[in-house]
């Protein structure tokens, strides 16, 4: 999970047999849009800012884990389709899904036949093993998810593929053949199928690794190879010769050639996008307020929208740490004072911001259930009355002085804040504004405890999207009390409840799906209860159809355009 | 002439050395005060999911332990000797002048330069060319034509041209001649062609950003060039020449032009080294990958090896053409010497 | 008609304080191979004229009238390319200042081969060979060496003879000299002068030097012309204007020199106040309000304008005092002044 | 017997009043070379429109509550009705402009635009002229010092302006504003901001003073009136004040104001790029940077540019006629 | 005039070398000997008169003596204390004994202060309180240099030449010097104002019993106002005698080429002059010739003449040379000389 531009996982093969869909508004979002077969074109992805590493073992981004399965396979995979079905995973590098063993703590994939790397040397379990180990190695790797990291049964002392060269992990991980590999987890854990598919398992063959600058030139497992990378401007991407469309079930392959293009000026990628000259907003996040505002009042632009739910929250933490808000009255006055129609139009509206949050779990996270506890009238501009109340019962019936943080960088945060301190201003909260560099805003500003409460930095923009459809992963980094370092960091700033912590841990060694997804309920309740999270939106974002496209559809796992299916007509 | 060179080099050196000192404070310095620890300042660079560990890690590798002094001392030695990188499975030499390595793309600041600079180099050649024929042509004319309405009419254009903020002027040349609206005949901006792809896509897709920056600069050059070419044609040695009968365009180019253009060739260094260095808000309004864009993002991703590197860079352009400034001034005038 | 003639020429500036009057009706005339001095204190209209003459002023903001006639032709009406056509030629110029006044990107022999090629059409070759003569007959040491030197590179004195050989280059038939000395120390300006006597006879030009030294016209010319608030206010034969002047002001430059060949006098004889501004020159005779005798000429002096009127032998006076009155006044008072011990 | 052409009386010879009688002396009678300069100045109709304009900004800056009070609406106040909430653009055509206000309303929260120039007007000034300040100050006292003392004084002065000249100084600035701490030096908050400003406009603007005022000084140091003061004994401060400065006033005026409007678009590029004066205090390269996210509303644009743009005109426009007033060469 | 045995003035062997410095290290590579070497005594009430050529170092001579510059050797004994390296602050009272008047009298007058704050200057800076206040005291200068006491508050630029270089001996007057140093006080004037001027001097001294040494180039003015005076000639004295004695029987070959090049107002004497006309300029001080320096432009040169320096000895009574071949000499003296 992340504060940033969520990672998900992945989808799957076949662009089913859906009924061609109308050019319209959300058409891509339940049904394929535009569907084909048809083979070959260039495929033009655009990117306003860079990825992280194109380094499977280094990368968090949404859309980087959606886009490396053009070039990477994973044991499993998000299954290739609209809607719902796309948050179920399949096998891909796997003949099946993983077997676990009864108590859910050992878990075995066997590999398909007939797979080789872009140099025609064949993929085994080792090369998916040493993928693991390399990326156990966060110091070369620092981007990259850390789930298997904390998950499986590592040898005491063991550092990664690096700086353990030859030690023996086979207490976390075992290739018996070239074709097996079984995973041992240090507890069980009933959803790892979720957990294989992300990009850490995707092969790496030692030989060619070259740790940090591997990213220069990932060796390609999947349809696609890197022609030219020039990182920073952008990259290519070619056919694979040695990818076997009979071992890929999940992959239409269709487009001979994708070209990616970063770092273009977010405004210019939305016209270009709209006037048909590239095909994808790579990053999935939806356009900028000004193509919004040229796109909605245009049925033909419109019709070439969608607008998909994400599995995020933004919100702002409140920070029991700073006077007065340890008091949990002032806490529940800011939740009522808050105007969420402004935090929603912070964030670009209705529809390139969200859906007006009344807790942390969005709707389509498995498991959510309506919760709202301070609700905030009927125009959703906040409850003044019951805001006065609790300022009252918190001692300060005029309202009070505190400071709220955001990431400069981030015009919709600016907003966010500029919302919250006009609404919290009509019963007397005074907010000052502070921005601090994204780069540090977590490692030196409000996400470390001395700083919040040395420059009393009551309220936190803030925002997490989960990495995978479950509970437990959209929760844990926001609500987990032991993810605060005193030394900064952490994207949890506000919430340290005892109680949820350990509601946490239990859920975690409850196998059953069913019996868990009330648990996830229950702490979101437990959550808002104390009033340390402000919810802001759950986010929507509106994304455009590249002209040209096929293939076009969401899917829940991506929440954006699936771009393994796509092609060009 | 030589040992000048040497001289000047030394001097260029220890500039740089200042500039770097001071760009390498501003980094390091300026949040130590505001008490971020070595492991916080690391913790930018470790990801999202870091444990503390891995952040105590990174400090070690990115030697943020060290004190400045010996930091600063690494730094500068990469440039003169190379440096080698921990890159993983082993480490990789980064061959002088290795101006570090990006705390957070990993990759070798010194190749990233050399890769934006063309863009910026396109940039400032091209309107460079456009500035100084626009600028010189118009402020010789004027100065002609004293107190005529062309005159008049260009000092105006050019006061008005140096009061308009560069990042306004590319707004709204990007509102009117971009962005698909029916008087667009360039290109929207973010578009960067090499000229060896192809030559007329590279001007197509410059032909804004030229235009908007030497707009800017004509404006000042023509100022310039109006008040020097008065004050040129004022000096007794151009009444000598047309006291010996020479035709006034004579006087004029020979005589007068060219002793009024050799102080605007330092300005024009000056400014032509500074905007090699960053073309910052051209680059920004215009989203041109060059180097003022790199500066300007690696900033923002308080990515210091990237920001050293441009400084750097910018600073040693400065210095380079200033350089060639002084070497050419002692060509045009010989009562230059350089000592 | 003499070779050179001014009639009643008229420069005036129209500036933002006023209209400057810089010569305000001059009339003089000049045969070749003889020498004019004009002096004049600072500011008199000295320069202005001669620049008036080579045209200089025409393009400019300057308003002309009157007529110069060179040689049988008519310059003020003439046409810019015209006069342009003569400057080098027929007329040169040597200025005060030489460093200023020479280009200082060029080299001596550039600037003199581009003053003799504008005229003639030879070759690069040709001119340098030629420039190099010249340079030669000037007294420059090792012209052929000092041909590619720059202006900066020689001294005072070498410059100036550049400056001259650069002015004598085409053989000009008038050849004026503003101020040639000034900047020079008195060694240096006795060689300058020396050389421009030998010149002038050499190409038998005609000369105009321009000069607020008396001594140096003294040495160098035939007729002295002294100017005052852009008027000429006397004009004669050097030995009329020594040993006879006639006006008040001629007398009171004559009375504020200390001379060198006499022992000293017990006082200089100055003259009282200021040179006038040529934006206001006092009504009437312009020297009126430092004359000593203006209470003399029956209030003329304040109102009227006096005519520049000839007294003997080409020697003329701008003055209302009676002839009679200015000689005795001469003989007896001011004479044995200046010559007392 | 009576010397016709001395006036007798010996030292007292010339009549005093004859002496002057030369010259027309009534139109500069007892005027001071600032007199001068200010009747030259009256005659330059073009700098005193933009000296005109300047008092009006000033005005505008210091009235901005009375202004606003009047013709406009707080400039934090929202006016969310007033926007679209589906595209988050004015509803009214021509970018909210009414009488109510006067140019209309920002996308997003609806506040009023014009307040907000008045407004920004205060930050743009006050950091303009604090920060034209701080660098006449740096540039005139290290200038005066590189001048007048000269030998490795000046040697290290000028090395100083050399390296100051050649630093790519926007991106310095940006670094600079980016990093420095949200409270610090004893401030916070706009005070802090508007201070850091001043401070990093200042302090790299001021080479461009100090290279004007070491050039005058070196040349006034080698006129004789410094010798005539030295010859009566004055000591280096003395003619530092009394001998130089008030010589030195002209040019660093001219240079000031003239390099009061490099400073506001200094300060405005900084905005523009997100490190000026935090949010939601407005300014007008915020305001820009602001209008760029929303390019489809161009009016949102076109008044912070036009702010700044007539502002630093009228900056320019008065400079130009103060240099060619203040400067006998001018003309 | 009569001349009393103590010197007021008394200059020995006064040397001042300007150092040529090059390179980053101001590497010193030669000097300009400016004053080499000179000595001479200044009596109470005479005028001393220096001339020379350009460059030949007079300047430098009065601002040694006025302290304006730190000699480099040599003594300058000011009314019987050694000033030669005295410091400024135990020289501050002694400035007012001896002052001095400039040559431009457009530089010399700081053009922001009034005629008052000018004029006033000597005594604010010496702190001197004046019976009826500075202002009375100024103006009394004021009147008493010729200049009409109302002028208290104008501005220079409001005076003419002459009526400037008058407020500059005002502020000399100020403060009741003894002696003056007027370097070339006339030579920016013109004639007739020149005239006004130095008839001011003469009256001051008169009436004031003042001392001067007058630095000029123009021999006439010198002649004219002088009682001694001094030739130099590449930063040395060739010659020093009185008046008469050196304008009637010049002694030194450069004395009497030096005369002979002042041209003569007097027409009738144009032709009939004996000249002696030196060849070429100045040699630099740089590199001066050595032993006599004259010896490169001197028609009696010999080969003594560039291996051994002469000295400055008394080979009349008050008329001190320079030279190896005097003229003008009775054969007695020469020959005590050279015995
Ligand atoms: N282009 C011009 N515009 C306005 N006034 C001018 C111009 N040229 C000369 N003058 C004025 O004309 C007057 C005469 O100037 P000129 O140069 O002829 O004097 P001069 O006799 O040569 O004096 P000097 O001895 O100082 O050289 C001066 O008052 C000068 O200011
Ligand atoms: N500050 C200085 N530094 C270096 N050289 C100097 C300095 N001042 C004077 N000189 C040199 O010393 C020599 C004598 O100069 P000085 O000014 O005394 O000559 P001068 O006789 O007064 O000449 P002039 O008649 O031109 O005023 C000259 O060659 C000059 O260049
Ligand atoms: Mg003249
Ligand atoms: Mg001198």
């Amino acid at each position: 999970g992340t504060s940033t531009d969520s990672p998900k996982e992945s989808a799957g093969a076949g662009t089913g047999a859906a009924a061609p869909a109308q050019a319209e508004f959300n058409a891509a979002m339940t049904k394929v849009f535009n569907p084909s077969t048809k083979k070959g074109g260039t495929l033009k992805f655009v990117n306003s800012g860079d990825w992280d590493s194109l380094d499977p073992a280094d990368t968090y981004y949404g859309y980087s884990w959606n886009f490396m399965r053009l070039y990477g396979r994973a044991l499993t995979v998000f299954k290739a389709a609209p809607g719902a079905e796309g948050a179920t995973v399949a096998p891909d590098l796997a003949k099946d899904l993983g077997k676990p063993s009864a108590d859910f703590k050992t878990w075995t994939y066997t590999l398909r036949e007939g797979l080789k790397f872009e140099d025609g040397t064949p993929i085994t379990s080792k090369d998916v093993a040493y993928a693991v180990a390399r990326a156990f190695d966060k110091e070369t790797f620092p981007n990259g998810p850390t789930y298997l990291n904390e998950m499986l049964d590592w040898p005491k002392d063991y550092k990664g593929a690096y700086k353990s060269k030859d030690a023996d992990f086979s207490s976390a991980i075992e290739t018996p053949d070239d074709s097996t590999i079984v995973f041992h987890l240090k507890q069980p854990y009933s959803g790892f199928d979720y957990i294989t598919q992300m990009s850490p398992t995707v092969p790496v063959p030692k030989a060619k690794d070259t740790g940090a600058k591997y990213r220069e030139h990932v060796i390609s497992s999947g349809p696609y190879m890197f022609e030219k990378n020039e990182i920073g401007k952008g990259f290519s991407l070619v056919r694979n010769p040695n990818w076997d469309a009979a071992t890929d079930p999940n992959r239409p392959a269709l487009p001979d050639r994708i070209e990616v293009q970063t770092n273009v000026n977010a405004d210019d990628l939305d016209n270009r996008l709209l006037s048909g000259d590239i095909h994808v907003d790579i990053a999935g996040t939806g356009v900028q307020p000004a193509a919004m505002s040229k796109i909605l009042p245009d049925p033909a632009l419109k019709a070439r929208a969608d607008n998909p739910t994400l599995q995020r929250l933004w919100y702002t933490s409140v920070s029991p740490t700073v006077k007065p808000l340890d008091n949990i009255d002032c806490r529940k006055a800011v939740q009522y004072a808050a105007d969420k129609t402004g935090y929603q139009a912070a964030y670009g509206g209705e529809f390139s911001g969200g859906a007006i949050a009344t807790s942390l779990m969005p709707p389509s996270v498995p498991g959510a259930a309506k919760i709202d506890l301070y609700p905030s009238g009927a125009d959703g501009k906040g409850d003044l009355a019951k805001a006065k109340e609790h300022l009252a019962a918190c001692g300060q019936p005029n309202g009070f002085e505190t400071n709220i943080s955001y990431r400069a960088e981030r015009p919709k945060e600016k907003a966010t804040a500029e919302a919250l301190q006009e609404s919290l201003a009509r019963v007397g909260i005074k907010l000052t504004l502070k921005p601090y560099p994204q780069a540090d805003y977590f490692s030196l500003y409000a996400g470390k405890p001395p700083f919040v409460v040395e420059n009393k930095l009551g309220l936190a923009v803030n925002g997490w999207g989960s990495d995978y459809p479950d509970g437990y992963g959209f929760l844990q980094q926001m609500v987990d009390s032991r993810v605060i370092r005193e030394t900064g960091g952490s994207s949890n700033v506000s919430v340290r409840i005892p109680d949820v912590d350990k509601m946490l841990d239990e859920s975690l060694l409850e196998a059953d799906a069913k019996k868990r997804e009330p648990m996830w309920a229950a702490i979101d309740k437990r959550v808002m209860e104390e009033a340390v999270i402000l919810p802001g939106v759950w986010a929507k974002s509106l994304l455009v159809r590249g002209q040209g496209v096929t293939n076009v559809f969401i899917s829940d796992g991506q929440q954006m355009y699936d771009y393994v299916a796509m092609g060009v007509e | 002439m030589v040992t000048y060179i040497i001289r000047r080099l030394i001097g260029a050196v220890i500039m740089l050395l200042v500039v770097s000192m001071a760009t390498f404070a501003i980094f390091f310095l300026v949040p130590q005060l505001a008490g971020a620890t070595p492991e916080g300042m690391a913790s930018r660079y470790v990801g999202r999911t870091a444990t503390a560990e891995t952040a105590k890690l990174a400090a070690e590798r990115l030697g943020f332990n060290d004190p400045l002094v010996v930091q600063y001392g690494r730094f500068v030695k990469g440039i003169v000797a190379g440096a080698e990188y921990d890159y993983g499975p082993g480490v990789e030499a980064c061959p002088a002048p290795c101006l570090g390595y990006s705390f957070i793309t990993r990759q070798p600041v010194f190749p990233d330069l050399m890769n934006r600079l063309p863009v910026t180099l396109s940039l400032a050649i091209g309107a460079a060319v456009i500035w100084v024929v626009m600028g010189v042509g118009i402020g010789v004319l004027s100065a002609l034509r004293r107190g005529s309405v062309f005159d008049r009419a260009a000092m105006t254009v050019a006061l008005a041209g140096v009061s308009l903020p560069i990042f306004f002027t590319g707004l709204v040349s990007l509102l009117v001649f971009s962005y698909g609206n029916p008087f667009s005949f360039a290109a929207q901006g973010g578009h960067y062609t090499t000229f060896l792809d192809s030559p007329g896509q590279w001007a197509y897709n410059l032909l804004l950003p030229w235009i908007t920056l030497a707009f800017l600069f004509a404006a000042t050059y023509a100022r310039l060039t109006r008040a020097g070419m008065l004050e040129t044609m004022n000096e007794d040695y151009i009444r000598t020449a047309r006291a010996k009968g020479l035709r006034e365009s004579t006087v004029v180019t020979k005589h007068g032009l060219r002793a009024a253009l050799t102080p605007i060739l330092t300005v024009f260094g000056l400014d032509f080294g500074l905007l090699i260095g960053g073309a910052v808000l051209t680059e920004s309004a215009y989203s041109l990958p060059g180097l003022g864009k790199y500066a300007i993002d690696a900033i923002v991703n308080q990515d210091l090896p990237k920001v050293m590197g441009v400084t750097l860079l910018a600073a040693l352009f400065v210095v380079v053409a200033s350089l060639i400034v002084d070497l050419l001034y002692a060509v045009v005038d010989p009562r230059v010497r350089l000592a | 008609m003499s070779f050179l003639e001014l009639k009643d020429l008229k420069i005036h500036f129209p500036t933002d304080d006023g209209l400057v009057k810089s010569v305000d009706g001059l009339t003089f005339s000049l045969e070749r191979g003889s020498t004019l001095g004009i002096v004049g204190e600072s500011g008199s209209g000295k320069s202005v004229t001669s620049l008036g003459i080579l045209g200089l002023h025409k393009g400019g903001h300057a308003r002309i009238s009157g007529e110069i006639w060179l040689d049988g032709e008519e310059l003020v009406s003439a046409s810019q390319e015209h006069v342009r056509g003569l400057r080098g030629k027929k007329m040169a110029m040597i200025f005060q200042d030489p460093l200023s006044a020479m280009h200082p990107y060029y080299t001596v022999g550039d600037q003199i081969v581009e003053a003799y090629r504008i005229h003639h059409s030879v070759n690069k070759k040709v001119a340098r060979k030629h420039a190099i003569d010249m340079l030669g007959r000037v007294g420059i040491p090792e012209p052929g060496r000092r041909v590619d030197a720059y202006p900066h590179e020689f001294s005072g004195g070498m410059r100036q003879r550049a400056m001259i050989a650069m002015a004598l280059s085409c053989d000009p038939e008038l050849l004026i000299a503003d101020e040639p000395t000034t900047a020079l120390d008195v060694t240096v300006q006795a060689q300058i002068l020396d050389l421009m006597r030998d010149l002038q006879r050499e190409f038998n030009s005609a000369l105009i030097i321009i000069t607020h030294d008396l001594g140096v016209v003294a040495e160098l010319s035939d007729d002295i012309l002294v100017m005052y608030g852009g008027k000429c206010i006397e004009y004669g034969a050097a030995e009329d204007i020594f040993y006879r002047p006639e006006h008040p002001y001629t007398w009171g430059l004559l009375g504020s020199m200390p001379r060198l060949d006499r022992e000293r006098t017990e006082r200089l004889m100055p003259i009282k106040g200021s040179p006038p501004s040529l934006i206001n020159i006092p009504s009437g005779c312009a020297f009126h309000p430092r004359c000593p005798y203006s209470d003399r000429t029956h209030s003329k002096a304040d109102t009227e304008v006096p005519a520049l009127l000839e007294t003997e032998g080409g020697h003329l006076v701008r003055c209302h005092l009676p002839r009679e009155e200015r000689r005795s006044l001469w003989e007896n008072e001011i004479k044995p002044m200046l010559e007392t011990t | 017997m009576t010397a016709p052409l001395d006036v007798p009386g010996s030292a007292t010879e010339a009549d005093p009043e004859a002496v002057l009688a030369g010259a027309d002396r009534k139109a500069i009678q007892g005027r001071s070379l600032g007199q001068i300069a200010w009747m030259r100045l009256k005659r330059d109709k073009i700098a005193l429109a933009g000296a005109g304009v300047i008092i009006f900004l000033i005005l505008v800056a210091l009235l901005a509550p009375l202004i606003v009070k009047f013709l406009g609406h707080p400039p934090l106040e929202f006016h969310r009705e007033k926007i679209d909430q589906s595209t988050l653009t004015p509803k009214d055509a021509f970018g909210g402009m009414s009488w109510d206000y006067l140019f209309g309303v920002e996308p997003l929260w609806g506040r009023d635009i014009f307040s907000r120039i008045v407004y920004g007007a205060r930050i743009s000034l006050l950091i303009a002229f604090l920060a034209t300040l701080l660098s006449v100050v740096i540039g005139t006292v290290l200038g005066v010092v590189a001048g007048y003392f000269g030998g490795w004084v000046d040697a290290v002065i000028s090395r100083a302006m050399d390296v100051f000249l050649a630093f790519p100084l926007l991106v310095f600035a940006i670094a600079l504003a980016g990093v420095v701490p949200d409270q610090a030096f004893g401030m916070s908050g706009d005070t802090l901001r508007v201070s850091l400003l001043v401070f990093i406009i200042g302090f790299f603007s001021w080479p461009y003073i100090g290279r004007i005022v070491r050039g005058q000084t070196l040349s006034l140091r080698e006129r004789e009136f410094v010798d005539a003061a030295r010859s009566l004994g004055a000591r280096g401060p003395y003619i530092i004040f009394r001998e130089l400065l008030p010589n030195l006033i002209a040019p660093i005026l001219i240079y000031a104001t003239l390099v009061i409007p490099t400073n506001i678009l200094f300060e405005a590029a900084l905005s523009f790029l997100g490190v000026g004066v935090r949010p939601p205090t407005p300014t007008w390269g915020g305001m820009l940077a602001e209008a760029a996210r929303f390019y489809t509303v161009p009016h949102f644009a076109i008044f912070p540019g036009l702010a700044i743009f007539v502002t630093v005109l009228a900056f320019n426009l008065f400079g130009d006629g103060l240099r060619d007033a203040l400067d006998p060469r001018g003309r | 005039m009569t001349t009393p045995n103590e010197p007021l003035l008394s200059v020995q062997d006064l040397q001042k070398h300007f150092p040529v410095t090059k390179g980053l290290l101001k590497r010193q590579v030669g000097a300009v000997k400016a004053v080499d070497g000179i000595s001479f005594d200044v009596f109470k009430g005479e005028t001393l008169g220096v001339v020379g050529e350009s460059g030949c170092g007079k300047s430098t001579m009065g601002r040694l003596v006025t302290r304006l510059l730190e000699p480099t050797g040599g003594k300058v004994v000011f009314e019987g204390q050694d000033i030669t390296h005295m410091s400024q602050g135990r020289l501050r009272p002694l400035r007012r004994d001896m002052q001095m008047i400039f040559q431009d009298p457009f530089s010399s007058l700081n053009p922001r202060h009034t005629v008052g704050a000018i004029v006033g200057a000597p005594f604010r800076i010496q702190g001197i309180k004046t019976e009826h206040g500075t202002k009375k005291a100024v103006q009394d200068i004021l009147e008493l240099v010729g200049l009409n006491p109302e002028h208290y508050n104008r501005y220079p630029h409001e005076f003419s030449g002459g009526q400037r270089q008058r407020i500059g001996i005002a502020r000399t007057l100020a403060l009741k010097p003894k002696m003056i140093i007027a370097d070339e006080p006339v030579s920016a004037l013109d004639v007739s104002i020149q005239a006004q001027v130095v008839n001011l001097l003469e009256d001051l001294q008169n009436e004031l019993d003042l001392t001067y040494v007058v630095i000029a180039h123009d021999l006439s003015v010198v002649r004219h106002i002088s009682d001694r005076v001094a030739v130099m000639y590449l930063g040395k004295l060739v010659e020093l005698a009185d008046r008469k004695d050196l304008y009637e029987s010049p002694m030194h070959p450069y004395t009497n080429a030096l005369m002979s090049a002042v041209p003569i107002p007097d027409p009738a004497r144009r032709n009939d002059r004996e000249r002696i006309r030196l060849q070429g300029d100045v040699p630099s001080p740089l590199s001066p010739p050595p032993a006599c320096r004259f010896h490169t432009r001197c028609w009696k040169a010999q080969a003594i003449c560039k291996v051994e320096e002469p000295p400055l000895v008394e080979l009349a009574p008050r008329h001190q040379v320079a030279c190896h071949f005097p003229e003008n000499v009775s054969k007695e003296s020469t020959e005590a000389v050279s015995a």
